[in-house]
C-alpha cells in the first residue's frame, strides 16, 4: 500500500516532469542570486514570455494537428508594423494616419487571421507540404515588414494600444516603498493559456484537432473534416501570432522591422519541452506553458546570474541539454520498470513512447 | 442464411485495372442484412481492391453499386460512410494517443449547455455504449495501450456508432490468438443478431466455416461464384479458390542426428522460466501456447529483439552469445517475425532490397560498394525459388500480396543461410495456396539442413509441418508430442495449451472453454 | 505505355523543370547577364557551402532525424580554425588575431573535420543511447555551439586567413572554383555512394522503418549515429570552404542555415518523416535557392523587397511542384480507363 | 556588424581575460560600489569591443559593470533593462538595438529614477541623460564625396557604377551609413548605384560582390561596414581576377565605414582607397567621466570638448530634444593619412 502510493506520487511527478524543471530552476536561481526571487522579477518574467507564449499556443495548435507553422515569428513583426504604421504620428514614424487604436487592433487582428487562412488555404487545399509553405510565408513575411516599413521603427504607440502589452493593471505597494505594476500582459497570457487549454480540452474542435493530429485518416472516417480543422488551427495561429504582436509591440511601445526575428526555435523548443509532440495528437497546453515558463526563467536567471553575455548561449544550450537528460533517463527508468502506460501518457515529446521501449 | 432479410448491398459487373493489372473482372457480390457474408481468394485475388471499391478508396472502371436501394456509378470515401459501411482492416490504425471514449465519440462528442465537452458524459456515454454492445473496455484508458483484439473489436464497435449497417473485416483474426478469436467471433455474433451484415475476408477457411453465412470466392480478379456455406466443405471451397485440387503438402525432408540449438535452463522472469529444448539438423519443431505463456518472448529473446534473461544456448555446439539482431544473423539464427508490417519488412522500399537486407556483406565488391549484379541474379534467385510473384524487384514491398510479402520475409532469412530459423506465425494473412508453398519451403530448408522452430498457435499447422511439437504454459514447457504417435492430436494439443494434462484423462472439451 | 512512361519521367523530376522555368524567367527578366557563364558559375557557388550543409541535413533527414546543429558547428568550426592559425593580435579592437599559435592550415583542417565530426557523434550518442528528442538535442547543441564560437572570438572579427587554406572556398581551376567541383562531386558522389553502399541501405531501411531495419540486422542507433557524424563532417567541410572564401571570421557565420537547408531538402523531395528522398533531389532544391538568390542580386530589386520575393518566388515554384500530384492522378486515369477498354466515366 | 571599435585613448593593454569576465568588481575603499548596467545589442564584430572599452572605463573608476547582450532582439533589450532596473544598477548604458523601440525602457528608468546612456546611437523620440556617439551620418557622407573624387579623377567627371553593400536595413546605423552616403550620390546622376542589403553578413557581402562585380561594370564599391567587408570584398575581386592596386588598369574604389585595422592596411596597400574612421574606441571611457558627473550630481556642459592626442578630439557637447549628446569628430582615411599611429585602426599589435 505504502509502495503503492509513493509509486503514484512518483509517476505523478514524473508526469509532470517539465513543473519539476520550472520549480527547480527556480530555487536554482533564486539560490545564486537574491534579486532572482523578488515579486518584480518574477511578475516581469511573465509579462516578458508574454508574446513568446502567445506564439506557443499558435504553434502547439498547429502543432497538435501534426502541422508546423514556421511563419508565426514573421507574422507577429509584420501585424505589429501595420498597425504601429497606422496608428503613429509620421514624426514617430508611421503613415501619419493616427487611426483609432481600436481599429488598429481590429486590423492587426484581422491581417494575422488572413495571414493563417492563406497558409490553411494554400496547404489544406492546394497541397502544399506545410513545412514548406510556412518557410515561404516567413520570409514574405519578413520581407514586406521590411518593405512597407521601409527599414524603419515606429514608435510612440497610442496608449490605448499599448495597455495590454505594456501597461498595468493594478499597482501593489512593496515593502521598500517602491510600487509594483502588475502588468496586463501577465494576465493575459494565463488568461490565453487558459482559454487554449479549455478549447484544446473541451470544445469538439479541440478533441478534433487531437484527433487530425492522432490519426488524420481515422478522424477522417469518424466524420472530421481534417481539411477544415487544419485551415482553422492555422487561422487561430495567425490570430495568436497577431496578438503576440499587440503584445510586444505594446511592451516595447514600438514596432521594429525585426519584431519576432528569430523566435521561431524559442516557440518551437519551448512547446516540445512542455510535451507537445512534434508529430501530432500529443500534449497539452498547461505542459506547453509550463514550457514556455521554463524558457523565460533560463533567459533571466542567466543574465541575473551574472553570466557573461559571452557565456549566455552557451549555458542555455547546456541546461537544455540538460533537462532533456533527465527526461531521458525517465523514459529509460520506466522502460526498465517497463510502465508502458505511463511512458504513452508522458508530457515530454517522444516521437513514439512505444518505440522507445524496444 | 436467412432471405427474409432485405439486401444491403449489391455490386454488379465490378470492373477494375491497375497499371499491368487487371484486378477485378465483372464481379458481383450480394449481402443481405443480419449475413455475415464469407469473401475468398488466394492472395491478389482482389478481394481488398473490390472492398476498396466498395469505400470509395478506388474507382471501378465499370459496374454498378447498390447500397440499400440507391444506386451509386461512382463513390467517394464521405458517400460510403453515409451509406452505412465500415471497413476494419487487418491493421486498424486508431487514434493511438487518445482514450477509448474519445476515439468511439470522436467528431461528436457530447457537449453541456455551454457548448463545452463534458468528459463525464463522454466516457460515461462511451461506457454505455461499448455495453450495448456486450463489450467492457476502460474508456479511460489510450488506445494504444489495449491489445489486438481490444483494437478491432473497438473498430467494429465504433463504426456501429456510426451507424454502420455493414461492416467488412479484412483479415481480423491474423494476429491473434484462439482465445481473442473466440471472443471477436461472440462478438461479431451477437451483433448479427442486431441485424448488422458483415462481409468476413480470411484465410482461415475453417474460420469462414465457423461463422459464415454463405461465401463468395474470387479468383484471379473474377467471379467464381457465391455459395451456402453449409452446404460447402473445405476441400471443395479450396477447389473453387485454386482452381485446381491441390496436391496436400508432404514432408520429405528427415531429421538428422545433430543438435543445432540447445536451450538449457534459460529464465526470464516474468515470462518464461527453465526453458530446455533441442532442435535437432533438418528438424521442424513446433512450439506452442497461449498469449503470455513465454513462446512468443521466447522466440524474441532468441534473436536479441528483448532481453534473455540467464541460461544456456548452443548453436551448431558453440556457445550462442548474440546480444542483438545482427550477432544473431552472424551466428547462424534467422528470425521471422510475427508482425510483417512493423518487424518484417521495409514497406516503402523494393523487394531487392528488401531481400537483400541481411546479407549486404556478402554483396559487396572490391570497392567496398554493393555490386548491383550480384544483387540483381541473387535476388532474382530467390524469387524464382520461393515463387515471389511480382512485377519487377524494384516494386515497392507493400504494393505486394500478403503471400508474397512473406516469401520476401522468407528470402530475406534463407539468404543468410542459417543453421537455426526461428518463425514466429510464419502463415498469418496468408492463402490456403501460399501456406502451401510456405510449407515447402520450410521443407525445402529443413532438407538442406536448417533446423526450424515454429511458433505458432495453430495447432493443425504445426501438425502437418512438424517432427516434434511442444507446448508451453505459463512459462514452462509442459509437454512434447512427437509426429506419428498415437497422443498426438489436435485435441490433446490444444488441452495442453490450455493448460490441462492429458494422462490425467480428463474429458473435457478441448477446443472451446 | 510509353506515353505515360514519359509523364512518369517527366513528373519524377518535376522540380528539374521548375527550375528551368525560374531560369527562365530570370534570363527574361535580368536579360542576357543571368545567362553568362561566369554568372551560372556564380549560381553554383552560392550553392556550395549550402549544398554541403545540404548533403549532412539530407542524410541525417533520410535517417529520420532533423540536425539544426550544423549551422552552430559552422559558427564554431570558422571561428576556431581562425583563431588556431592567425597570429596574436590585441584583442581589444574589433578585429583579433588568433590565439598565436598560427598552427598550419595542414594540421587546422583535419582538426575542423575532425572535431565537426565528433560534435555528430556527440548528437548521436545524446539521441540515440540516451534516448532524447533528435530536434531539441540538436537545438540545444547549435546554441551550445555558437556560444562557444562567442566565447572564443569575444565576438571579434578574425580577418586574413592563410593562402592555402583558402584554396577550398577561393581558388579556382581555370575559370571554376574549387567549391563548385568539390560540391558537385559531393552530391555525386554522395548520391552514388547511398545508392549503392551498405549504410546508404541501412540509412532508408531504418529511417522508414526502424523496427524492420533492426530485426533484419541492421543497428538503427549506430546508423542514425553515423548519419550525424556525416551530418558534422559536412559542417566541417562547410566551415572550411566558407572561410577560406570570406577569409574573415565571424562568430556570426551560419546563422540561419538550418532553415536554408532543411527548406532545400523538402523542396527536393525528401521527407521530413525519414526514408525517402534523394541526395540529388535536395541538389535542385540548393540550386533553386541559390538560382533566386543570384537573380535578385542581378535584378534591381528594391533592397527592402529581398527577402519577400525571395519567399514568394519559392512558394510559386512549390504550387506549380504539387500540381504534379494532379497531372499525375489525371494521367493514370486516362491509362486505365483506355486498357480496360471502357468507355471514360464522367 | 558594424563594428564601432574600442581601443582606449591612452593605449593600455588590456589582458583578455578581462573581457571574458562577466563582471569587473574593484573593492573601492568607499562603502558602496558603483555598478553599472551595460546592455550591448549583439556581440560580434565592433559591439563585443565597445563593451570591453566600458568595462575597461569602468575599471578605471574602480566601478562594477554587469553586462547583457541582446543579440540584435529589441524585445530582449528591453527585458535586459527591466533587470537593470530590479537590480537597482546606478547609471544604465546601452547601445540600442533599435533607436525608438529603447525609449519604453527609457521611460522605466526614468521612473526608476536611474540615469540612462546611450553610446553609438541617440535615441529617437525620447529624453535621456546623454549620448556618446560618431556621426554615423558623417561618416557615410565622407565615403561618398571620396567616391565622388576618385571617380571624377577616373573619368574626368563624376560618373560611374556603384555598389552599395548595405548593413542590415532594420537597424538605423545602416540607415544613416547609407543615407550619407546617397544623399552625396543623389547629386550626381550620371552615377548609378546598385544596392544589396547584406543584414552585416559576410556570406552575403561575399555573394552580392561577386553576383554584381561579374554582371556590371563596377567601378567602386561602398560598404558599410569595412570591418566585416574589406577582406571578403577583395577575396572575391581577387577570386575574379579583378583585385588590383590603385592606379593600376581595371582597379575596383573601396570605401567604407569603420576603419578597421584591415581596411587601414588595405589602403595602405593601396587596395581600398578611403575609410571613415569613427574614433568609437573610446566611447566608454569617455561616457565614464560623464556618467560620474551625473552621479555626483553635477552638470553636463555644452561646448567644446578637447583632449590632446586623441582623434575624436575637438568633440562637441550639445543639447538636442534626446539629451545631451557628443559627437566624436569623424576622420577621413585615405592613402595620405593611412599610417597616423593616432588611428584607431593602426594600433592593433
Ligand atoms: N494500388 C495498387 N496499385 C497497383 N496494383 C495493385 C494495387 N492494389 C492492388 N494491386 C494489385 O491488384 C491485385 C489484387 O490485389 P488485392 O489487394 O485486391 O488482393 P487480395 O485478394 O486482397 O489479396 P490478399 O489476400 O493478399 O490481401 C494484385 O495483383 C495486386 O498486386
Ligand atoms: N513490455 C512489457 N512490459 C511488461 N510486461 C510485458 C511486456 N511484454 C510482455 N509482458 C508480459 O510478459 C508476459 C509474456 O508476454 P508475451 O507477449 O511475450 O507472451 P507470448 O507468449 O509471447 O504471447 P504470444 O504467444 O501470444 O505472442 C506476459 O505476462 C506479458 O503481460
Ligand atoms: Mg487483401
Ligand atoms: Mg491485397
Amino acid at each position: 500500500m505504502e509502495s503503492n502510493r509513493a509509486n503514484r506520487v512518483f509517476i505523478f511527478v514524473v508526469d509532470n516532469l517539465i513543473w519539476v524543471f520550472v520549480v527547480v530552476s527556480l530555487i536554482v536561481f533564486s539560490l545564486i542570486s537574491k534579486s532572482f526571487f523578488t515579486p518584480f522579477n518574477l511578475v516581469n518574467i511573465l509579462s516578458r514570455v508574454a508574446p513568446l507564449g502567445l506564439l506557443v499556443i499558435g504553434q502547439s495548435f498547429t502543432l497538435i494537428t501534426a502541422n508546423f507553422d514556421l511563419s508565426s515569428e514573421s507574422a507577429m513583426g509584420f501585424t505589429a508594423m501595420v498597425a504601429a504604421l497606422l496608428l503613429a504620428s509620421q514624426k514617430n514614424g508611421g503613415l501619419g494616419l493616427e487611426w483609432n487604436p481600436f481599429v488598429g487592433i481590429l486590423i492587426m487582428l484581422a491581417v494575422g487571421v488572413l495571414i493563417g487562412l492563406f497558409n490553411g488555404v494554400f496547404i489544406t487545399r492546394l497541397g502544399m507540404n506545410n513545412f514548406i509553405m510556412t518557410v515561404a510565408m516567413l520570409m514574405v513575411l519578413r520581407g514586406a515588414t521590411y518593405a512597407i516599413s521601409p527599414g524603419k521603427s515606429v514608435n510612440f504607440l497610442p496608449e490605448a494600444f499599448k495597455w495590454l502589452g505594456g501597461g498595468a493593471l493594478f499597482r501593489v505597494p512593496l515593502e521598500n516603498g517602491k510600487m509594483l505594476a502588475i502588468p496586463a500582459s501577465m494576465f493575459f497570457l494565463i488568461f490565453a493559456f487558459l482559454v487554449a487549454f479549455a478549447v484544446t480540452k473541451y470544445t469538439r474542435f479541440g478533441r478534433n484537432m487531437y484527433a487530425v493530429g492522432a490519426n488524420r485518416q481515422a478522424a477522417e472516417a469518424a466524420g472530421i473534416d481534417a481539411r477544415r480543422v487544419i485551415l482553422w488551427v492555422y487561422i487561430i495561429s495567425g490570430f495568436c501570432a497577431a496578438l503576440a504582436g499587440l503584445l510586444d509591440a505594446g511592451r516595447m511601445d514600438s514596432a521594429t522591422p525585426r519584431t519576432g526575428a528569430g523566435l521561431i526555435f524559442p516557440v518551437q523548443a519551448a512547446a516540445v519541452i512542455g510535451g507537445i509532440s512534434l508529430f501530432g495528437g500529443r500534449g497539452n497546453l498547461i505542459g506547453a506553458f509550463g514550457g514556455v515558463l521554463l524558457w523565460g526563467i533560463l533567459d533571466t536567471g542567466l543574465n541575473i546570474a551574472k553570466v557573461s553575455p559571452f557565456w549566455i548561449e552557451v549555458s542555455r544550450g547546456a541546461l537544455l541539454l540538460f533537462a532533456m537528460f533527465i527526461d531521458a533517463l525517465k523514459v529509460s527508468y520506466l522502460r526498465r520498470t517497463a510502465i508502458r502506460k505511463v511512458l504513452s501518457a508522458s508530457p515530454i515529446g517522444l516521437k513514439d513512447p512505444i518505440q522507445q521501449l524496444e | 442464411m436467412d432471405t427474409s432479410q432485405p439486401v444491403i448491398l449489391e455490386m454488379k459487373g465490378i470492373s477494375k485495372a491497375f497499371p499491368g493489372v487487371q484486378a477485378l473482372e465483372n464481379v458481383d457480390l450480394v449481402v443481405y442484412g443480419g449475413e455475415i457474408h464469407g469473401l475468398v481468394g488466394k492472395n491478389g485475388a482482389g478481394k481488398s481492391t473490390l472492398m476498396a471499391i466498395l469505400m470509395g478508396i478506388h474507382q471501378m472502371d465499370s459496374g454498378t453499386l447498390e447500397i440499400n436501394g440507391h444506386r451509386f456509378t461512382s463513390m467517394t470515401p464521405h458517400e460510403a460512410l453515409e451509406a452505412g459501411i465500415a471497413y476494419v482492416p487487418q491493421q486498424v490504425r486508431m487514434m493511438d494517443s487518445l482514450t477509448v471514449a474519445e476515439n468511439i465519440l470522436a467528431g461528436n462528442l457530447p457537449v453541456n449547455r455551454l457548448g463545452l465537452v463534458d468528459w463525464k458524459a463522454t466516457y460515461q456515454e462511451a461506457q454505455e455504449r461499448l455495453h450495448k454492445l456486450g463489450l467492457e473496455l476502460d474508456v479511460h484508458e489510450r488506445v494504444e495501450g489495449l491489445g489486438v483484439v481490444e483494437q478491432t473489436m473497438l473498430a467494429i464497435a465504433k463504426a456501429l456508432f456510426s451507424n454502420a449497417k455493414l461492416i467488412i473485416l479484412d483479415e481480423p483474426t491474423a494476429a491473434l490468438s484462439r482465445v481473442d478469436i473466440d471472443r471477436l467471433f461472440g462478438f461479431v455474433r451477437s451483433l448479427k443478431k442486431m441485424g448488422v451484415a458483415f462481409i468476413y475476408i480470411s484465410h482461415h477457411l475453417e474460420e469462414v466455416f465457423e461463422i459464415c453465412d454463405r461465401v463468395t470466392v474470387l479468383r484471379n480478379g473474377q467471379l467464381v461464384g457465391t455459395y451456402v456455406v453449409s452446404e460447402l466443405d473445405i476441400p471443395k471451397l479450396i477447389r473453387f479458390m485454386v482452381g485446381e485440387d491441390i496436391r496436400d503438402y508432404e514432408r520429405s525432408s528427415s531429421k538428422q542426428d545433430d543438435p543445432v540449438l540447445v536451450v538449457k535452463g534459460l529464465t526470464r522472469r516474468g515470462h518464461y522460466e527453465e526453458v530446455n529444448l533441442v532442435v535437432h539438423k533438418g528438424e521442424v519443431v513446433g512450439l506452442s501456447g497461449l498469449a503470455g505463456s513465454g513462446a512468443a518472448s521466447l522466440g524474441r529473446a532468441l534473436f536479441g529483439l528483448e532481453r534473455r534473461g540467464i541460461g544456456e544456448i548452443w548453436v551448431n555446439g558453440k556457445p550462442f552469445t548474440a546480444r542483438d539482431p545482427r550477432q544473431a544473423l552472424d551466428q547462424g539464427l534467422a528470425y521471422l517475425p510475427q508482425d510483417r508490417y512493423r518487424f518484417g519488412l521495409v514497406g516503402s522500399r523494393p523487394v531487392r532490397e528488401n531481400v537483400t537486407y541481411t546479407i549486404l556483406h556478402q554483396l559487396l565488391n572490391p570497392a567496398g560498394l554493393i555490386s548491383f549484379f550480384k544483387e540483381r541474379t541473387l535476388v532474382q534467385r530467390y524469387i524464382n525459388d520461393l515463387g515471389v510473384v511480382c512485377p519487377s524487384p524494384e516494386q515497392r514491398v507493400n504494393l505486394l500480396s500478403g503471400g508474397n510479402q512473406q516469401k520476401v520475409v522468407f528470402a530475406k532469412l534463407a539468404a543468410t543461410r542459417p543453421s537455426i530459423l526461428v518463425l514466429h506465425e510464419p502463415t498469418q494473412g496468408i492463402d490456403v495456396r501460399a501456406k502451401i508453398d510456405i510449407y515447402r519451403i520450410v521443407d525445402e530448408l529443413a532438407s538442406q539442413g536448417v533446423a526450424i522452430l515454429i511458433i505458432s498457435s495453430e495447432v493443425r499447422e504445426l501438425l502437418g509441418v512438424c517432427d516434434r511439437i511442444l507446448v508451453m504454459y505459463n512459462g514452462k514447457i509442459t509437454a512434447e508430442f512427437k509426429a506419428g504417435e498415437p497422443v498426438t492430436t489436435p485435441e490433446n494439443i490444444l488441452l495442453t495449451i490450455e493448460g490441462g494434462n492429458i494422462y490425467e484423462q480428463k474429458q473435457m472439451d478441448p477446443v472451446r472453454s | 505505355m510509353s506515353r505515360s512512361k514519359w509523364i512518369q519521367f517527366v513528373l519524377d523530376r518535376m522540380i528539374w523543370f521548375i527550375l528551368l522555368l525560374v531560369i527562365l524567367f530570370f534570363w527574361l527578366r535580368a536579360g542576357d547577364k543571368f545567362l553568362t557563364g561566369i554568372n551560372l558559375i556564380n549560381i553554383l557557388l552560392h550553392a556550395s557551402v549550402l549544398g554541403v550543409l545540404t548533403i549532412g541535413q539530407t542524410i541525417c533527414l533520410l535517417s529520420g532525424n532533423f540536425d539544426l546543429s550544423a549551422e552552430g558547428a559552422v559558427s564554431l568550426l570558422t571561428v576556431l580554425a581562425a583563431w588556431l592559425m592567425l597570429p596574436y593580435r590585441e584583442m581589444t579592437l574589433a578585429q583579433a588575431g588568433g590565439i598565436g599559435w598560427e598552427l598550419s592550415p595542414f594540421i587546422v583542417i583535419p582538426i575542423i573535420l575532425v572535431l565537426g565530426t565528433v560534435i555528430g557523434w556527440i548528437n548521436g550518442f545524446l539521441i540515440t543511447r540516451l534516448r532524447m528528442n533528435n530536434f531539441i538535442v540538436t537545438l540545444a547543441m547549435q546554441l551550445f555551439l555558437r556560444g562557444l564560437a562567442f566565447v572564443i572570438s569575444l565576438g571579434a572579427i578574425m580577418p586574413g586567413t592563410p593562402k592555402e587554406f583558402n584554396w577550398l572556398g577561393g581558388g579556382r581551376i581555370g575559370a571554376i572554383p574549387v567549391s563548385v567541383i568539390v560540391t558537385i562531386l559531393l552530391f555525386l558522389g554522395f548520391e552514388f555512394f547511398l545508392k549503392y553502399s551498405r549504410f546508404g541501405r541501412e540509412l532508408y531501411a531504418v529511417g522508414a522503418n526502424r523496427d524492420a531495419a533492426r530485426a533484419s540486422g541492421f543497428k538503427p542507433a549506430l546508423t542514425i549515429t553515423k548519419a550525424y557524424m556525416i551530418g558534422g563532417f559536412m559542417a566541417g567541410l562547410a566551415s572550411w570552404m566558407l572561410l577560406g572564401r570570406l577569409e574573415v571570421s565571424v562568430p556570426t557565420l551560419g546563422v540561419g542555415m538550418t532553415l536554408e537547408t532543411v527548406a532545400s531538402a523538402v523542396i527536393g523531395g525528401v521527407a521530413l518523416s525519414g526514408g525517402s528522398g534523394s541526395i540529388m533531389g535536395a541538389f535542385s532544391g540548393v540550386l533553386l535557392l541559390s538560382v533566386v538568390d543570384t537573380g535578385l542580386n542581378l535584378m534591381e530589386v528594391d533592397p527592402f523587397w529581398v527577402t519577400g520575393v525571395r519567399g514568394l518566388i519559392i512558394l510559386v515554384a512549390l504550387l506549380l511542384e504539387v500540381q504534379k500530384a494532379r497531372i499525375r492522378v489525371g494521367a493514370v486515369a486516362t491509362r486505365s480507363g483506355s486498357s480496360t477498354g471502357t468507355a471514360a466515366k464522367s | 556588424a558594424p563594428a564601432t571599435p574600442a581601443a582606449p585613448a591612452e593605449p593600455q593593454v588590456v589582458e583578455k581575460t578581462v573581457v571574458v569576465e562577466k563582471t569587473v568588481v574593484v573593492e573601492k575603499e568607499a562603502p558602496k560600489t558603483v555598478t553599472i548596467g551595460y546592455g550591448a545589442p549583439e556581440l560580434s564584430g565592433g559591439q563585443g569591443v565597445i563593451m570591453n572599452g566600458m568595462v575597461t572605463g569602468a575599471k578605471g573608476k574602480n566601478w562594477a559593470v554587469v553586462t547583457t547582450n541582446a543579440n540584435f532582439d529589441a524585445a530582449a533589450q528591453a527585458n535586459q533593462i527591466d533587470y537593470f532596473i530590479s537590480l537597482g544598477v546606478d547609471a544604465i548604458v546601452v547601445v540600442p538595438v533599435d533607436s525608438q523601440a529603447i525609449c519604453a525602457s527609457v521611460q522605466k528608468a526614468k521612473d526608476a529614477g536611474i540615469p540612462f546612456f546611450t553610446i553609438d546611437r541617440a535615441p529617437i523620440g525620447c529624453e535621456i541623460n546623454m549620448t556618446v556617439q560618431s556621426d554615423n551620418y558623417m561618416a557615410g557622407k565622407q565615403s561618398g564625396e571620396a567616391m565622388v573624387k576618385l571617380l571624377t579623377e577616373k573619368y574626368g567627371e563624376p560618373k560611374g557604377t556603384v555598389l552599395e553593400l548595405q548593413g542590415d536595413l532594420g537597424q538605423n546605423v545602416a540607415q544613416l551609413r547609407g543615407a550619407g552616403f546617397n544623399d552625396v550620390m543623389k547629386n550626381y546622376p550620371n552615377i548609378k548605384v546598385i544596392s544589396k542589403p547584406t543584414e552585416w553578413k559576410a556570406e552575403k557581402f561575399s555573394q552580392a560582390t561577386l553576383d554584381v562585380v561579374s554582371t556590371e561594370a563596377v567601378d567602386g564599391i561602398y560598404m558599410h561596414s569595412d570591418c566585416v567587408g574589406t577582406k571578403v570584398v577583395l577575396s572575391a575581386l581577387e577570386q575574379l581576377g579583378k583585385k588590383f592596386k590603385a592606379g593600376e588598369e581595371g582597379h575596383i574604389f573601396l570605401t567604407g565605414v569603420d576603419a578597421c585595422p584591415d581596411a587601414v592596411a588595405a589602403i595602405r596597400d593601396g587596395y581600398s582607397d578611403q575609410a571613415s574612421s569613427q574614433p568609437l574606441p573610446d566611447f566608454g571611457v569617455v561616457i565614464a567621466d560623464y556618467i560620474e558627473k551625473t552621479l555626483k550630481g553635477e552638470q553636463i556642459t555644452e561646448g567644446e570638448v578637447v583632449k590632446e592626442g586623441a582623434l575624436w578630439s575637438p568633440a562637441r557637447i550639445v543639447k538636442s530634444d534626446t539629451g545631451f549628446m557628443m559627437n566624436l569628430a569623424t576622420t577621413s582615411v585615405d592613402k595620405t593619412n593611412a599610417s597616423d599611429p593616432a588611428l584607431w585602426g593602426n594600433q592593433a599589435k
